[in-house]
């Protein structure tokens, strides 16, 4: 996966901890969104062809691909759906999220 | 890189600027832009990755790219402008006053004003060393009074490339967006960091003090002419009534306290070179030994009094001496000020101590009658 | 130099496309079309681009320290100042001697058409080697769904409510795409996140261009438009086939229309699915397509034809 | 004066209900409120909070709430220990959630919060087939909280929903409100 | 006529408006704008030619329309404008502090500042019998802290429009173009006259003291609620320590001081209603009274301090009183003032008389350690 | 109504005009074209009208207090307000209820192309109904003579100087009222003041239009361009005939060329009688004719011609 | 002559006598245009034939309108030329101006 | 200090003549010149004054000049009592005049005013084919006031001027300098 990764967020105690103006690491994560889904997207290797539309489309970047094949980063998804939708072949169905537990907002 | 949009009485510069970008004399990007807001968004742009950038301005073109005034001081981009000190509208004047610059001394930026000529040129130098100092990385904002120092000729020296090149190396930082170190700026922050950012700007600006004083000593060791920090004292030492101004005017006080000191009279004046970072600590000191001091302000905040009178006060309040402080509203849209005038206030402040003066604001040389 | 002109040959697609994510984490909401486009754009740029994106939806989402959401060279404009921002950006690396790297500015419609036209106009001016992309969502979302100079006709939004005596918007989409042409710009394009090889082939176009290049790609926006979330791409494909957007380009001068299609899609299916244009009356209706027909009809007529 | 709290996602109606729950005292019950929302930049789906000052006397603080009495959490995935740590002595935290044992374990911290939880998704998605689960909460809030009477609250609704949402809206408020009260028999 | 653009946190207030003008509540014109410079112009525009005006702004869309503000005042065009008081880029932030209006204090507009949702509605009203004076002919900046004020709710009185009508009858004056006696207006005037139009327009800010109070008097028989003039003292009468705000932080300062004076303490506070015209005269008699002012500033000017402190201190210098001061830098960006936090500010101000507080001003809440 | 409809029906000329000058003792330059062109419309507009210029040299030459030099309601804006201000103007006379009368701007090239485009575009998308006059002067006149976003391709400026290295400015004349047009204005026209029944009959048409019209007069400058005084007139119609400007029409959505030289006179001619192309080589002048024959290649395919 | 004509500006003494902000009456001159010139345009009567091309070209609007042949006034005319220029049946010619004292300004 | 205060039309050179004149004193003569302009919306044709200060020692004082030891005037139409009425008790007038006679009557009014007056612009179109009259006048200044020699003035000349316009502009100056000379013998 191509993608910047979560890094924990230290809070600063000390000003000099702070960057020097708005001015900081390009693509630095403290939080992912998996907690926004709703619905969640499952996909069906089997059906999947890897036509790689969804992979195109998708607004969030989590779909990768994998052996011609793709997957999907849940920790980013927001489940809006797209991917199913825009998938030919039917390979992506949307399934209500089980919300459980405290996501790390 | 250097992008300008022309106003009056600014023109003078970037036509001239023009000209050593085309000859070749001054190696440049020079962009052509069609307001003030992209000519400082322009230098912005470029600053954002560590090129050395200027523009200049006035008045209304100063105001139409307020936004961006604070934009470069919070996102430290050491940025070094030219503002001519013009009068703002309305009505429209062409002419001097510092309205302009000093209705937006809350920018962020440092602002420092010229007295002549050759102090205006110096301090171009002086403000790219003191602005990309990495303590400070604050945008400079170098005032000139409108055609008394943009269009009037005089004779200075004009320091060698060499000297200066030597004096002012490369602008070298790492808080720039870099193909190497990828970067991501002048972004958003909430209310759990926005205030240190804030905090930062004010630590960077007060940090500038030194810098101020150590750029202007290292100035002297190379070009031979030193200017002092923040204020500079003339005749201060025994004086007991002082007058504070700023800029171009400066000059005919000179003459003035001079004549004033020659019939007798315990007079100085303290002129302000930088109103931000504001001189606080000099001029407390200052009221500590003198009984009155009188500000010159070619500015008014409408329905209070002079804006360079109300920070000069704080300081005074502060230091809890409780002299007579005496404001003197002068020189709005280009009326000038003459030896007469600065005679009067000096009259003024006397007439102040002696209890016969109970306005501590006043017009001078209003032209008409006020009374109701 | 030799690979460039390889790039310029052939524009990525969904199998030859950098895996990189450039746009990562943001808070936009889900579905969002304009995400599909900056997330495209920034797969064809590269890491080599300096991004440009000025007040507006993107830049909430994507620049919150301390989650800051594009992994290359980014930074957020003033709402006015992109282009003249990205101008400097250029300047000053052209100063320092920089190579190889790419100038990209994102605004929405309201930072384009509306604050953001007179700096870009500035540009086109001095024929800066820029890239500005305005990602067209019709309206001021960042700010809660205000009319802007590309709301469309009838829409409706928080400052042209729908009511008993106003129905949406009273005034028709400002057209960047000849505004730009006509201010003589060097390349530009229409698009929409409903034909994404249309779209990464005009992006790969804009890489090569020695000029100013300017690209209005269509992003529909689920919150702003109260439609659903899923449904982001196929409207940025029901807008081309019904004939309310089409797929163009302007290059040498001349207008090139890309998609002609022979028969439209319903003009009514394709509002009737957004809750903004819910209020609209039948001889609303009829009026925007007759604007779309009277539009067809100079396009077809002046227009070449040549599919991207 | 009585402090609330709302968690919820952008898009949840986190803010309506301490809006509605503001508006029901100040109108209905000759008290003073106070609602607002910590307002961000963010979309649908993000986190938000909101709060409500309810007193006798009118309001002039309008700093945070530091200690709330209750806090009411609409979404499940934002049930967490941390956000509710800084819960008055004896507050009470309202969960949206199917499985209450799940949080049992944030009684034994050492503090003593009061926990009820409530399936108001389930109990939306019937009424209103969608999972806004706002006055669902609010209606377990006004019955836990008796802060005002369920009266006022329908009132309160009435004020403030469109009519096309209300009824439904209302049916979900009473439902809640009187699930607890037999719950809590 | 209404014409704005949109900005957060003001955008409730002008899609409220455009509701009320679609469904015909309000009888205006509304005019879509493509920038707050714009929207500014275009209410120029139409009170160049004696219609009525409004239109309402943020923190960067005041700074956008900056050369306009000075514009409108220098042009004495009696326009009311709401601002949402927001925090300034960079960094980016929608949260609220009141960098924008202060930052924009000498352009020459009446600043009000509200403390709750009634006072901000009443003084909308109000601000037109101001601005509209003919004595006055000044336009008016009604503050209200972003979100606080803009995004709470609470429960207030709306005044029927009849009662509305009565207190503020169409707009008329003869300083307009006219058909029938045509005008030229917003001219250039030369060194020789442009002071007196300045100082025209201190005046009017002067004048506009006495008919604030009025205005204030009046609009009570009416709707039988008041504010007082430019300030309102709470609990001053025997207080020792005042501190000094603006906005919506009143609110808390309140219940802070009904704690602590039940506590034994004499404390007060005097919340600053009008910054422009300013209350000189109120602060200079409160420091004959008090041994210690402390001011809150959601603001700074970086390099110095808060700006409601330089200005009050001004006062206090003027008055000669040597008072002690001192400057409470808070909220910044947004973030939260707490009881707490005011009650830290009486202790420093305590400390402050006891000599054990040396720093006049400090930064609070801050949330990192900044020792060296 | 009548009155308005005849009117419409004849423009004046310079029998039938009013006697009346509504532009008098101004302190313009001798020979000021601009001057030229803001008496005539004037003339046309007649006594109702508001007149809102921004800063450049008709509002510093008219407008210094005590000498005020507009009879009619006249005033300055902004630099970048005109056409706001314009728009307020027009609403706000709308809500007193005024009737007949009309608002007027009168802006230099770069009150209009530079920093004024962005008010104008939003005037034009609203639809307002005001005129909105450009005088083209090619540069800054009153600061000094800066290059704008309207000066030609070679001309020297002080911000172009023509040395050694470079010979004036480097960039071409933004194409205004292809702009207006793209922003789908109701009216537009070019003119000249070498070509006065031809303008008079513009602005007589403005006047008439329910809706936003823009006028773009060439108006020559003896001072900004090193020309003689008396050669004002001459200059403007020299530009047309040698075909560095044309006289149309923009209406109805269509293009329209009002005058279709045979032959064209001289560029060089044109050229070396000004100050500022004094420096230009034989091959600039060469480039500048094909630019000139690009466009007219453009113009006679795609425009109707037809006499104003 | 339908045009403004110079009223006497007298320098006000006290405040009042200002305008209240930048509002004044439309067409208020003070000053005249005479002494900018070098030259001065002469009519030549006879020559004339009353097709009002000057009239409409000055920039000053200084050239009225006649018994069917034109006029100028001379206190605004700055001596550009253009007329003389124009008039195709050369009935204008340009004299050097006579310098000779003070003028108003 | 001497002050000098110069009156013309826009475009007659005024200003540079008060601009060589300082340039002349400094640079040439080891002395401390400014000049400035009344700068202003001005176009060719208004009226326009500059002003040159000279001294011995740096000139601070940038205040306007109340009272010019010298007043020269290029251009007849500018030639009013009301103008020169302020210049100091024994200063001296020049003005471009053919008839010098005309103003003989000013030095009765009271003032002790010591007039000068010389063709310029008969001159100056004889050599430059121009009636460019600021280097006769500064000619004549440099005469009349002895205040840099004629030298420096040629030197400042040729520091200030375009390649084009120099040679005609010496020799005008020279020629107007000798005249005056020769007239005062
Ligand atoms: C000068 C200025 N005015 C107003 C704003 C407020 N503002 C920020 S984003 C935005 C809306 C942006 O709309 P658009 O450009 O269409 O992008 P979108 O949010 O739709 O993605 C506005 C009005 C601002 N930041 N600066
Ligand atoms: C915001 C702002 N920037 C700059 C100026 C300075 N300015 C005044 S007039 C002018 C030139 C106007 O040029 P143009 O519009 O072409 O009119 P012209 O003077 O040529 O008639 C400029 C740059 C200003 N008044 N306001
Ligand atoms: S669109 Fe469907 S078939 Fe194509 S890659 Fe995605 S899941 Fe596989
Ligand atoms: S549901 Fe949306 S965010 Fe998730 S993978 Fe599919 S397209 Fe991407
Ligand atoms: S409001 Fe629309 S454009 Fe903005 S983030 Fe959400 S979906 Fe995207
Ligand atoms: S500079 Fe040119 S445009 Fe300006 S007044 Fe003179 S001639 Fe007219
Ligand atoms: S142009 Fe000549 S002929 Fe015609 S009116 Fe003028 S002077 Fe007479
Ligand atoms: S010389 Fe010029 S100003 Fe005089 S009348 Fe002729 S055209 Fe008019
Ligand atoms: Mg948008
Ligand atoms: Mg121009």
């Amino acid at each position: 996966m191509n993608r910047p990764s979560i890094t924990k967020y230290k809070t600063p105690v000390h000003i000099s901890e702070y960057p020097v103006g708005p001015c900081y690491q390009a693509g630095h994560l403290v939080t992912e969104n998996a907690g926004w889904r709703t619905e969640k997207p499952i996909l069906d290797k089997e059906k999947c062809t890897g036509c790689f539309y969804c992979y195109l489309c998708c607004p969030e970047g989590v779909i990768f691909k994998l052996d011609g094949k793709i997957e999907i980063d849940y920790s980013f998804c927001k489940g809006c759906g797209i991917c199913a939708r825009v998938c030919k072949s039917e390979a992506i169905v949307m399934i209500r999220e089980a919300k459980d537990g405290a996501d790390g907002c | 890189m250097i992008s300008a949009y022309p106003i009056t009485p600014q023109t003078t510069v970037v036509e001239r600027l023009s000209e050593m970008v085309e000859d070749g004399s001054l190696k440049s990007e020079f962009m052509h832009v069609e307001s003030e807001h992209s000519a400082l968004s322009a230098c912005m742009g470029a600053s954002s990755i560590g090129a050395r950038t200027f523009t200049a301005t006035s008045s209304q073109g100063l105001l139409y790219m307020a936004e961006c005034l604070h934009y470069a001081s919070g996102g430290r981009f050491p940025i070094v402008m030219m503002n001519a000190n013009r009068s703002l509208a309305l009505p429209w004047s062409i002419y001097g006053d510092q309205r302009d610059s000093l209705s937006l001394l809350d920018c962020g930026w440092i602002q420092v004003y010229a007295e002549d000529a050759q102090e205006s040129l110096d301090m171009v130098i002086q403000s790219y060393a003191i602005a990309e100092n990495l303590k400070v990385l604050t945008p400079v904002m170098l005032n000139l009074d409108g055609f008394a120092l943009t269009h009037t000729y005089e004779v200075l020296e004009v320091p060698s490339s060499e000297d200066v090149d030597a004096f002012l190396p490369p602008f070298q930082t790492p808080y720039k967006m870099d193909l190497n170190s990828p970067k991501n700026m002048a972004f958003s922050s909430g209310p759990g960091d926005n205030m240190q950012f804030k905090y930062q700007q004010h630590k960077a600006m007060l940090d500038a003090i030194d810098v101020i004083r150590d750029v202007d000593e290292s100035f002297f060791r190379l070009f031979g002419r030193r200017y002092g920090g923040l204020v500079e004292e003339y005749r201060c030492d025994d004086a007991e009534m002082v007058l504070v101004t700023l800029g171009s005017i400066t000059g005919t006080c000179r003459v003035v306290v001079d004549e004033l000191s020659q019939e007798g009279w315990k007079v100085g004046l303290l002129k302000i070179r930088f109103m931000r970072p504001f001189p606080e600590k000099e001029i407390m000191e200052l009221s500590r030994r003198v009984m009155a001091v009188g500000v010159i302000d070619k500015d008014i905040s409408f329905g209070y009094e002079g804006t360079v009178f109300t920070n000069v006060n704080s300081a005074i309040a502060k230091a809890r001496t409780g002299i007579l402080t005496m404001n003197f509203i002068a020189g709005l849209g280009g009326r000038d000020i003459s030896r007469q005038d600065i005679r009067q206030m000096f009259l003024h402040l006397q007439e102040g101590l002696l209890g016969l003066e109970k306005n501590s604001m006043q017009f001078i040389n209003l032209r008409v009658a006020i009374d109701e | 130099m030799s690979e460039c002109i390889a790039g310029r040959a052939k524009a990525p697609n969904a199998l030859t496309i950098t895996d990189k994510e450039f746009f990562y984490g943001h808070k936009a909401c889900a579905g969002c079309g304009g995400s599909v486009a900056v997330r495209l754009i920034m797969k064809v740029l590269g890491e080599r681009t300096f991004t440009v994106v000025p007040a507006g939806c993107i830049s909430a989402v994507g620049f919150m320290y301390p989650q800051l959401c594009f992994t290359n060279n980014a930074l957020i404009s003033t709402f006015a100042g992109t282009a003249s921002m990205m101008s400097g950006i250029a300047a000053g690396a052209k100063a320092l001697g920089l190579k190889d790297f790419q100038v990209l500015g994102i605004a929405g419609d309201g930072g384009t058409a509306d604050i953001g036209l007179q700096a870009l106009s500035g540009a086109i001016d001095r024929r800066d080697k820029v890239i500005f992309v305005c990602y067209d969502n019709e309206a001021y979302m960042n700010t809660g769904i205000q009319k802007s100079g590309l709301t469309p006709l009838g829409a409706k939004t928080t400052t042209t409510p729908a009511g008993r005596n106003i129905r949406g918007s009273r005034t028709r989409k400002k057209n960047m795409f000849e505004i730009v042409a006509a201010n003589g710009i060097d390349y530009a394009a229409t698009a929409s996140v409903g034909y994404i090889p249309d779209f990464l082939n005009k992006i790969n176009k804009a890489k090569f261009v020695d000029g100013t290049s300017y690209i209005h790609v269509f992003a529909p926006c689920p919150t702003g438009w109260g439609t659903p979330t899923y449904c982001t791409i196929d409207l940025g494909k029901d807008v081309v086939d019904c004939g309310l957007w089409y797929l163009a380009e302007y290059e040498n001068g001349e207008f090139v229309l890309n998609k002609n299609p022979k028969e439209f899609t319903s003009v009514k299916d394709y509002l009737s699915r957004q809750g903004r244009f819910r209020h609209l009356k039948d001889e609303d209706i009829e009026q925007i397509i007759r604007d779309r027909d009277r539009k067809w009809e100079i396009i077809r007529k002046s227009w070449k034809t040549k599919k991207n | 004066m009585i402090e609330v709290r709302w968690h919820g996602r952008g898009g949840q109606g986190a803010f309506t209900a301490s809006r509605i729950l503001g508006a029901s005292a100040s109108l209905f019950e000759g008290k003073f409120g106070l609602a607002f929302p910590s307002f961000g930049p963010e979309r649908r789906g993000a986190p938000v909070q909101a709060f409500t000052k309810i007193d006798e006397k009118k309001i002039t603080d309008r700093s945070e709430i530091k200690s709330p009495d209750y806090i009411v959490i609409l979404d499940e995935t934002l049930a967490s220990l941390e956000r509710v740590s800084d819960i008055k002595e004896n507050g009470k935290v309202i969960i949206n959630a199917s499985r209450p044992e799940r949080y049992a374990s944030w009684q034994k911290k050492g503090r003593r919060i009061k926990l009820v939880s409530f399936d108001a998704t389930t109990l939306a998605l019937e009424v209103l087939k969608m999972p806004i689960t706002n006055t669902a909460m609010l209606g377990v809030f006004v019955a836990v909280s008796g802060a005002i009477s369920l009266d006022s609250a329908v009132k309160g609704l009435v004020a403030n929903m469109g009519r096309s949402i209300l009824a439904g809206n209302i049916e979900v408020l009473k439902r809640a409100y009187s699930r607890v009260l037999e719950d809590q028999k």
